[in-house]
């Protein structure tokens, strides 16, 4: 029976528009932008300098602090310039501009070929490391760090999260019918990383043909595949954890204090890759869909191509979007521009047409509790937004567990006054982080 | 049993003294904007209004009353229970003075507030055994108790609303305390005192 | 690239996410109870004829006008098309006896919208139901035209007759059973609404197809119109007879009054109720005694307005108290 | 609030502290006596005076009352000599509480009327029943004719309308004296 | 006569008693609070704005009576003569405060300065702010939603139609309170009398300063060159005024003649920045309006 | 608040409006809701609390220096009480009826806040002559007060002023205005009416000082 957790929501899937359709290669881009910066942590520092020849998966931009992750070049060409550029997720950040050489060249020695059975754990770490592989579930922390637990954290479980539970991505999908293989051996590498005998692979119920498929490829390794209820936020680590193990993360914890460790296909591909034929994480599968978008794709896409690019080849705009998201619906981030490039997170391109964004007003809460009994983390979200207005963040953290919230959106989504309760709860968050800064 | 559980239940939700006999409204405007402190005031006055009680009611039973001294029961229960509650505040703010600075200039309302004063004046007027005294006094206390919570919570409530400028603060306390006291009106005729 | 690839694009919007929503709203809920209270209503002008139209009409109209002139003196958007200020005057109108002159419910559409509502900031911040403290207040000022009753549509105007409830209180539950025939006739006129009482509140068949609409469509939640007409069962059943304990007649007190109207549709202003279903049930469990309480020992025959007021009074308290359950333990 | 520094500490002995409060005590314990020396027999002569004139009021033909030896507060009216009324107060519970009243009933057991001294009825509602429209009712009728009826009938009272508990009430508390005056009296004959 | 001897002896023992139960109590009980505090507090505005640096009025009394090092002029909002009285209650010198009032740097009205996106969101700058800066293409300016005029604990801003937080100079005690709370800093503290100011807070290069917004300072330098005092400067591409020189030296104004986007102004206070006419430079600023004129 | 420049009109006013006591300072609010159902209460009220605190003020005053600041409270209630048994006694030996009406509130003015608060804060800092000009001013502001609710009060809900029928007999008394919860909101509207008509004072204070001093600031610029 597939399980399912408190709370949540069920908006309508929109996956029709790219779930059939295979992944596209997309072809070599003239020239890509790649922000140094491209994961949560500390940022990279260049470590080449304009009018240098770089090749494919070369390192282009070096960690500094063991929660960082090194950055590659996408193509082979020249380094155009280093300079500020905008940036999808933080606005701008300094960014590395290749042009192409039009080849298209590995860097030397790669790809090659390994045994990953025969390697150390601490050498895979390192692999993994060095390839710069972070989480492209979206929050993109390193993957090397979730790889390395203090010792004093014992886990037993791995959770492969392929619920890819927004509206309209197709991207993990599409990975695993197409890639299965790759997806159990990334698996397999991070279970004996992290020395556990339990794998799960979680999917949602829409998806019938990724849980055969899944199903199948698993035979013999001892991982089992979870069909999951079709309800959004059914990829949140929590939840996902709470319905597979049955455990629950505590507040302020993370998935490691239940002995867990969560991870998403495109990250385990990405392993697989990066072990198995030395590959950095250079390029990701993007779903580029919306009601605005001609001709919506699921596309492989080189990390740097920028999203007007990246639409281009999904046949341009059907009409002016009025958002563009990168990310799904419910947890992207609009940006304000489409010549911002693709980063190791970019699961979606989302470009929503006007009938698409509905809004509405923002009205007072009718206290008619449909946000509290949506939310998956059990709070209060009219009392976050009605404290948020008042900017009353330390009611908010102490007695309505504002550091709690995931910003899931699913209060935003079924509130009938259309408040923006995920926006009052950043603004409270980051009151209270400059209110704790000051101290 | 009966009359004292009338008597009691009376005076804490029938003839609510705050919501329709009108005593004790300064502190009850006056400390309601504060839950945790309307409990502590709640009890406060609970405990000041039965000791209060029962000293004015020895006094007027074995000195007023006996020697037709009843028209002093004004000025005798005043200064009886102003010292008395002020003792009390000396005490506080030496041994609680967290508890004394909730309460702030409150405490010394308490010893010249009209429903300390008002029930052990009741109580003489109406002939009260010393017994059903006390049961009143609890019973007015606890009264006062509940309505200043309610409010109390009410208006903590309101802190979040949009309520218009002009009636923040004492404006909308006193509309609150007019609805409350028409909910109030659910329990009349109930026990005919 | 075809010619016809367009990547330029106007001016966009930003926002938090999410950004995509469901596709209810306020006006959506309110216009849909308004609709669902619609046939309680017709029926009321069936059965109390010219005179319910009237105080409909006036309820309705001196809410909406209210709700449009304060706003509009406040400077702030005006929200009538919302349809919550037309509610609350048809609930109003739904509560009091269809025959008290004009200006009464004129004044109590007035006082529910500005002193219950307004005051406290309008639509979501108001603490006690608008229409019961309209309710309420006309109660207190004009007791005798509230509580005098017209008797069915096809009697002279003028012609008054006791509400069940009344009776009872008054005369005793034998001569009501008396004056209806037997108890099954009782029962029959409770259900589809020929007796004497509010105007809305008389037939319980069409209240609760309504209400049972509401449930459906997840605009209330069962829990509050179960309990609390189930505690008002229970509590009659056991305290409400002559012969002892549980000698009471539940069937009669659940389908009397107000019970129904208020259960399905005044215990669920969401706006003044606890948030949580847990503590609407505290809610509904409370606001069933307290009716109970009050009409079996207070002054008054009926108490499911007192009730829900009362309650609402101590909705803050259970909203601190009773919390939703949440994820993780805390540290 | 005043924040002046208090005092000195001379002026803080137990002593003087108790004998400031003491001395203000004692003042005013000499005003107050010197009010009651003046007011206390005006206010005596005016309580008499009062009670008299609610009496007049309920048995105008009466020249003089006489307070009967044995009961408190049970007055005989008299003229030339010959007892026409007894006036005797009544009590009973109504909407909001006690409700005192005054009563005057012929010898015979037939009451003239009565008076409301204290209740705590609603005004508007059950304090009509002070109002001649409602007391009326009750003269000349006898205990047994006191029965309150919400639709006229021409022999028992009508309850005001509203108040059903208040009529209720004072009807209750008057059959009462009533009868309580005609049992005394029949066992004084 | 007896009644009128008992109504004495019970109001004599009465006080007695009781004055003896209090005198007595008040010597066990006594504790000692510095009435001091008290007082000061009493002078203190009571605008509970920070601006001294500790959470509120009271705790500011509490400081400045039983610590010593405490200045006495720390009370911004209570200007002169609070910190005079202050001093003479606490026994302490006072320092002069310098009279200062708020400014808002930042001429990009609704017209003048370019949007980067369409804002959906809470109105409020903080929370505009998270969204990449806001909606405003010039990053540093100021977003027009008002966080500051919420507020100001004085009363003294407003939100003018041209989306720029206007502020009554009569109102504005100086305290730094819309200072601290603007995401952008784009408020300073202007000391009183200084005749000149800089209307931009934009520390991009000109050219991008100039696509952002029409009324950017582009660093150009204009103005430094024709100061003949050395009062501004440009640092980070953006002109900064000394005032002290300004208000102590200059008589003419020139700086404001050239300066290409009219960044630099007359300060004339209570209005949005850009929109001096003459009668108010006059009144403000005598000495400006030959080269308002000029620019004119 | 006892500043030396004050002149005595400026003291008696005060308390009339600016610091009105029921509807500003928020104190006395028991006999403001249970003794203005009619008008003859609340002018009788107020009649004796202007008394009892014009009295106690000019007592307190001239007795100042001489109370010891550890009883000072015990002494000014006993000084009011004594007033107040005065009033009593005289009330009750010639005016019986009012006697009765104001019940257990003629006792309770001993406790009235605003008595002692006036004592505290005004007589025992001044002399005599503005302590009785204090008292004046604060007790016409609760008497003036007491009758402006009693009269709204007493004409919606009973349809009379003073006794006397005031609305032709179709007026259907609105009942409330004399019940409990009628008086609490009656207040606050009150409340809110006053706050409103300060603001409305303020800024027309405000427009004229703006008007007198700054020049026109519409700007001009190109
Ligand atoms: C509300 C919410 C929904 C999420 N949904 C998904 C999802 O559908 N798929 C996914 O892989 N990660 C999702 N995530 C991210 C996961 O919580 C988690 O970060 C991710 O699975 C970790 O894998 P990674 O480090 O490999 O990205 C979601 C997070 C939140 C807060
Ligand atoms: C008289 C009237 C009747 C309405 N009836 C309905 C209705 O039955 N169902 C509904 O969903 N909306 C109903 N509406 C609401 C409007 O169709 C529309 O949703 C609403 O006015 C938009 O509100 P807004 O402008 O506040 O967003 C009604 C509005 C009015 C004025
Ligand atoms: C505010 C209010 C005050 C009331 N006061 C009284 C009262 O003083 N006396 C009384 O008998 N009924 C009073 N009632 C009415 C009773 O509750 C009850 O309805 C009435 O006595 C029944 O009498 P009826 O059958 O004549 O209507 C009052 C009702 C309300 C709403
Ligand atoms: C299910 C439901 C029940 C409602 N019940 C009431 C009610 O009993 N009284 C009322 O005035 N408004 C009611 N409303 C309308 C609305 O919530 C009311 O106008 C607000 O209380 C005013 O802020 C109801 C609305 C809904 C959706
Ligand atoms: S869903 Fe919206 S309106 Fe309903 S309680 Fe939550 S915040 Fe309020
Ligand atoms: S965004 Fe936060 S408050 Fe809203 S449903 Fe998600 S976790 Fe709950
Ligand atoms: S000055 Fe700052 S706080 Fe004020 S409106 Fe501008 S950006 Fe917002
Ligand atoms: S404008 Fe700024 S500095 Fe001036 S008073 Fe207001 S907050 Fe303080
Ligand atoms: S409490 Fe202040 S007058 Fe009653």
């Amino acid at each position: 029976m597939a399980k399912t957790f408190r709370g949540g929501v069920h908006p309508d899937d929109q996956k029709r528009y790219t779930a059939a359709k295979p992944i596209e290669v997309a072809p070599v881009p003239q020239k890509v932008i790649i922000p140094t910066r491209q994961h949560i942590g500390a940022p990279c520092t260049a470590v080449v300098k304009v009018g240098d020849l770089v090749k494919k998966g070369q390192v282009i931009a070096e960690a500094q602090a063991f929660v960082s992750s090194p950055v590659h070049a996408s193509i082979s060409g020249k380094v155009a310039e280093i300079a500020e550029y905008p940036h999808p997720v933080f606005g701008a950040c300094t960014a590395i501009v290749i042009e192409s050489d039009g080849l298209d060249e590995w860097v030397e020695g790669l790809p090659l070929e390994r045994d990953w059975e025969t390697l150390e754990a601490n050498a895979i770490k390192d692999i993994i490391r060095q390839a710069g592989i972070v989480g492209m579930g979206g929050a993109t922390f390193p993957t090397h760090v979730k790889m390395a637990p203090p010792p004093e954290k014992a886990i037993d479980s791995l959770i492969l999260n392929a619920a890819e539970c927004e509206p309209f991505l197709t991207a993990d999908h599409r990975v695993m019918l197409e890639a299965a293989e790759r997806v159990v051996t990334g698996m397999r590498i991070s279970m004996k990383v992290l020395g556990v005998t339990k794998g799960y692979i979680g999917i949602e119920e829409n998806k019938p043909d990724a849980i055969a498929v899944m199903q199948k490829a698993v035979t013999g390794t001892g991982i089992v595949v979870v069909p999951l209820k079709t309800k959004y936020p059914q990829g949140a680590e929590k939840t996902l954890i709470k319905v597979i193990v049955d455990r629950e993360v505590p507040s302020g914890g993370l998935p490691m204090d239940v002995g867990v460790v969560v991870q998403n296909v495109g990250t385990v591909v990405a392993i697989a890759d990066a072990v198995q034929k030395g590959l950095p994480l250079i390029e990701r599968v993007t779903t580029v869909t919306g009601g605005a978008v001609n001709e919506p794709k699921n596309l492989l896409l080189r990390v740097g191509t920028t999203f007007a690019q990246a639409i281009e080849l999904c046949g341009g705009f059907k009409e002016s979007p009025a958002k563009l998201i990168m990310g799904g619906p419910m947890m992207g981030m609009a940006q304000c521009r489409i010549d911002v490039p693709v980063i190791k997170g970019t699961s979606g391109i989302l470009a929503l047409s006007s009938s698409d964004v509905n809004a509405g007003e923002e009205k007072p809460c009718i206290r008619c509790g449909r946000c509290v009994n949506a939310c998956p983390m059990g709070l209060v979200p009219s009392m976050l937004s009605i404290l948020g207005q008042q900017g009353l963040y330390e009611t908010a953290k102490e007695d309505f567990d504002l550091l709690d919230c995931v910003e899931c959106g699913s209060c935003v989504y079924v509130c009938p006054a259309k408040r923006n309760i995920v926006h009052y709860v950043k603004y409270l968050k980051a009151q209270n982080a400059a209110a704790a800064a000051k101290k | 049993m009966g009359e004292y559980f009338t008597l009691f239940m009376g005076a804490v939700i029938v003839n609510n003294f705050v919501l329709t006999r009108f005593l004790g409204l300064c502190i009850f405007f006056g400390v309601s904007k504060n839950l945790n402190a309307s409990v502590g005031m709640g009890m406060a006055v609970t405990s000041v209004m039965t000791l209060s009680s029962i000293l004015a009611w020895a006094v007027y039973n074995y000195v007023l009353h006996p020697y037709n001294l009843t028209f002093l029961t004004t000025i005798v229960f005043v200064v009886l229970i102003a010292s008395f509650v002020q003792l009390l505040e000396m005490i506080i703010k030496k041994h609680a003075p967290a508890l004394y600075n909730m309460w702030g200039i409150y405490l010394v309302l308490i010893a010249t507030n009209c429903i300390v004063l008002g029930v052990p004046l009741l109580n003489a007027e109406s002939h009260f055994s010393f017994l059903k005294s006390v049961v009143h006094a609890i019973g007015s206390g606890v009264g006062f108790a509940l309505a200043i919570i309610l409010m109390a919570s009410l208006r903590e409530k309101l802190q979040y609303a949009d309520v218009p400028k002009s009636l923040q603060g004492l404006g909308i306390a006193f509309i609150l305390a007019g609805m409350l006291a028409l909910s109030f009106f659910g329990f009349s005729g109930m026990i005919p005192l | 690239m075809s010619a016809e690839t367009k990547v330029e694009v106007n001016q966009l919007t930003v926002s938090a996410s999410p950004h995509i929503r469901c596709d209810e709203s306020i006006a959506k809920i309110m216009w849909t109870v308004n609709l669902t209270l619609a046939p309680a209503a017709l029926m009321s002008v069936y059965w109390f004829g010219f005179h319910a139209a009237v105080t409909l009409a006036v309820c309705i109209g001196a809410a909406v006008g209210t709700e449009y002139l304060i706003q509009k003196w406040q400077g702030k958007p005006v929200t009538i098309s919302d349809g919550s200020a037309f509610l609350t005057g048809m609930l109003l109108a739904m509560n009091i006896p269809a025959t008290v002159p004009w200006y009464m419910p004129l004044l109590g559409s007035f006082v529910a919208i500005s002193i219950a509502k307004h005051t406290m900031g309008g639509l979501g911040y108001n603490i006690f139901n608008p229409a019961l403290i309209g309710r309420a207040f006309m109660l207190a000022s004009w007791p005798i035209a509230m509580t005098t009753w017209p008797a069915l549509a096809g009697a002279v105007d003028g012609v008054t007759s006791a509400t069940p409830l009344g009776m009872l209180k008054l005369q005793g539950y034998e001569k009501l059973v008396a004056t209806f025939g037997d108890t099954a006739n009782l029962y029959q006129s409770m259900f589809l609404g020929s007796r004497s009482g509010s105007s809305g509140e008389t037939s319980a068949l069409i209240l609760i197809l309504g209400g049972i609409y509401l449930i459906y469509r997840g605009y209330i939640n069962w829990q509050v119109p179960a309990f609390m007409i189930g505690t008002v069962g229970v509590l009659t059943w056991a305290f409400g007879g002559h012969a002892g304990l549980f000698s009471g007649d539940p069937l009669f007190h659940m389908m009397a009054g107000g019970l129904i109207l208020g259960a399905f549709f005044m215990a669920t202003d969401m706006v003044t109720i606890p948030i949580t279903v847990k503590g609407q049930i505290v809610f509904a469990i409370g606001a069933g005694a307290l009716t109970v309480l009050i009409r079996l020992l207070g002054g008054y025959p009926e108490g499911v307005c007192y009730a829900i007021l009362l309650m609402n009074s101590v909705t803050p308290l259970i909203d601190r108290l009773i919390k939703p359950e949440k994820y993780g333990a805390r540290r | 609030m005043a924040h002046d520094a208090h005092g000195h500490d001379s002026d803080n002995s137990i002593f003087k502290i108790g004998m400031n409060l003491t001395i203000a005590c004692l003042l005013s314990g000499a005003i107050i006596a010197g009010t009651y020396a003046v007011t206390a027999p005006v206010a005596a002569k005016e309580r008499v005076n009062l009670k008299n004139k609610a009496m007049k009021e309920l048995v105008a033909d009466a020249q003089s009352f006489k307070a009967i030896e044995g009961k408190t507060d049970w007055y005989t009216a008299e003229k030339d000599g010959k007892i026409v009324a007894y006036v005797v107060p009544a009590e009973s519970k109504g909407y909001g509480g006690a409700i005192k009243m005054l009563t005057a009933v012929t010898p015979e057991g037939k009451i003239i009327d009565y008076k409301i001294l204290a209740h705590n009825e609603t005004p508007g509602l059950g304090d009509k029943a002070s109002e001649p429209k409602f007391s009326k009712q009750f003269a000349g009728k006898k205990a047994e004719d006191l029965e309150v009826v919400k639709v006229p009938t021409d022999k028992n009272i009508q309850a005001l309308t509203g108040a059903t508990i208040t009529s209720r009430a004072v009807t209750k508390g008057i059959r009462e004296a009533v009868e309580q005056v005609a049992a005394y009296a029949s066992q004084k004959k | 006569m007896s009644t009128s001897v008992l109504i004495l002896v019970v109001l004599a023992s009465l006080g007695l008693i009781f004055g003896f139960i209090l005198a007595f109590a008040n010597r066990k009980f006594a504790i000692e609070v510095n009435p001091l505090i008290h007082i000061v507090e009493d002078v203190l505005p009571k605008g509970q704005c920070g601006a001294c640096g500790y959470a509120g009025c009271m705790a500011y009394a509490e400081a400045v009576v039983l610590n010593p090092d405490v200045a006495p002029n720390l009370c911004i909002p209570g200007k002169e003569p609070v910190a005079k009285a202050v001093a003479e209650l606490t026994g302490k010198t006072a320092a002069a405060v310098e009279p200062r009032v708020a400014q808002v740097k930042c001429a990009g009205s609704n017209e003048k300065a370019v949007r980067g996106y369409d804002y959906a969101g809470v109105d409020d700058c903080v929370a505009a702010n998270l969204l990449f800066g806001g909606p405003k293409s010039c990053k540093y300016g100021c977003l027009g939603l008002g966080t500051c005029v919420r507020n100001c604990p004085f009363d003294a801003m407003t939100m003018s139609p041209a989306g720029l937080p206007v502020i009554d100079p009569d109102k504005c005690t100086g305290c730094g309170k819309c200072e601290t709370v603007c995401p952008k800093k784009v408020i300073a503290m202007l000391p009183l009398g200084a005749h000149v100011r800089v209307n931009c807070n934009s520390r991009d290069k000109g050219p991008v300063a100039r696509k952002a917004c029409t009324a950017a300072c582009i660093g150009c330098s204009l103005c430094v060159r024709e100061c003949p005092y050395g009062a501004v400067k440009v640092e980070n591409n953006l002109a900064v005024v000394d005032s002290a020189i300004c208000r102590e030296q200059c008589s003419d104004a020139k700086c404001l003649a050239k300066c290409p986007t009219k960044a630099i102004r007359p300060a004339v206070l209570g209005i949005v920045p850009g929109t001096e006419d003459q009668a108010s430079v006059e009144a403000a600023c005598p000495s400006c309006v030959k080269s308002t004129a000029a620019a004119g | 608040m006892n500043n030396p420049n004050q002149s005595l009109w400026e003291i008696f006013y005060k308390g009339l409006f600016e610091q009105n006591p029921i509807f500003r300072l928020a104190l006395s609010l028991c006999p403001a809701l249970a003794v203005t159902s009619t008008v003859v209460n609340a002018l009788a009220m107020g009649l004796s609390v202007l008394f009892v605190i014009t009295a106690n003020n000019v007592v307190v005053s001239l007795f100042r220096h001489w109370v010891n600041p550890k009883v000072r409270v015990p002494v000014f209630i006993t000084s009011i009480a004594t007033i107040v048994t005065v009033v009593q006694l005289v009330l009750e030996a010639y005016f019986p009826e009012l006697f009765k009406a104001l019940s257990i509130y003629l006792a309770l003015i001993v406790v009235f806040a605003i008595i002692l608060a006036r004592a505290e804060v005004f007589a025992a800092k001044n002399t005599v002559v503005p302590s009785f000009f204090d008292g004046f001013g604060m007790g016409a502001g609760f008497a003036g007060a007491m009758v402006l609710i009693g009269v709204i009060r007493e004409l919606f809900g009973a349809g009379t002023i003073f006794g006397f029928q005031v609305f032709s007999d179709a007026y259907n008394p609105v009942l409330i205005m004399i019940l409990p919860p009628g008086g609490f909101i009656l207040i606050g509207v009150m409340i809110a009416g006053i706050n409103l008509f300060g603001e409305y004072q303020e800024k027309n204070r405000a427009a004229k000082a703006k008007a007198g001093a700054t020049p026109a600031l519409q700007g001009s610029e190109a």
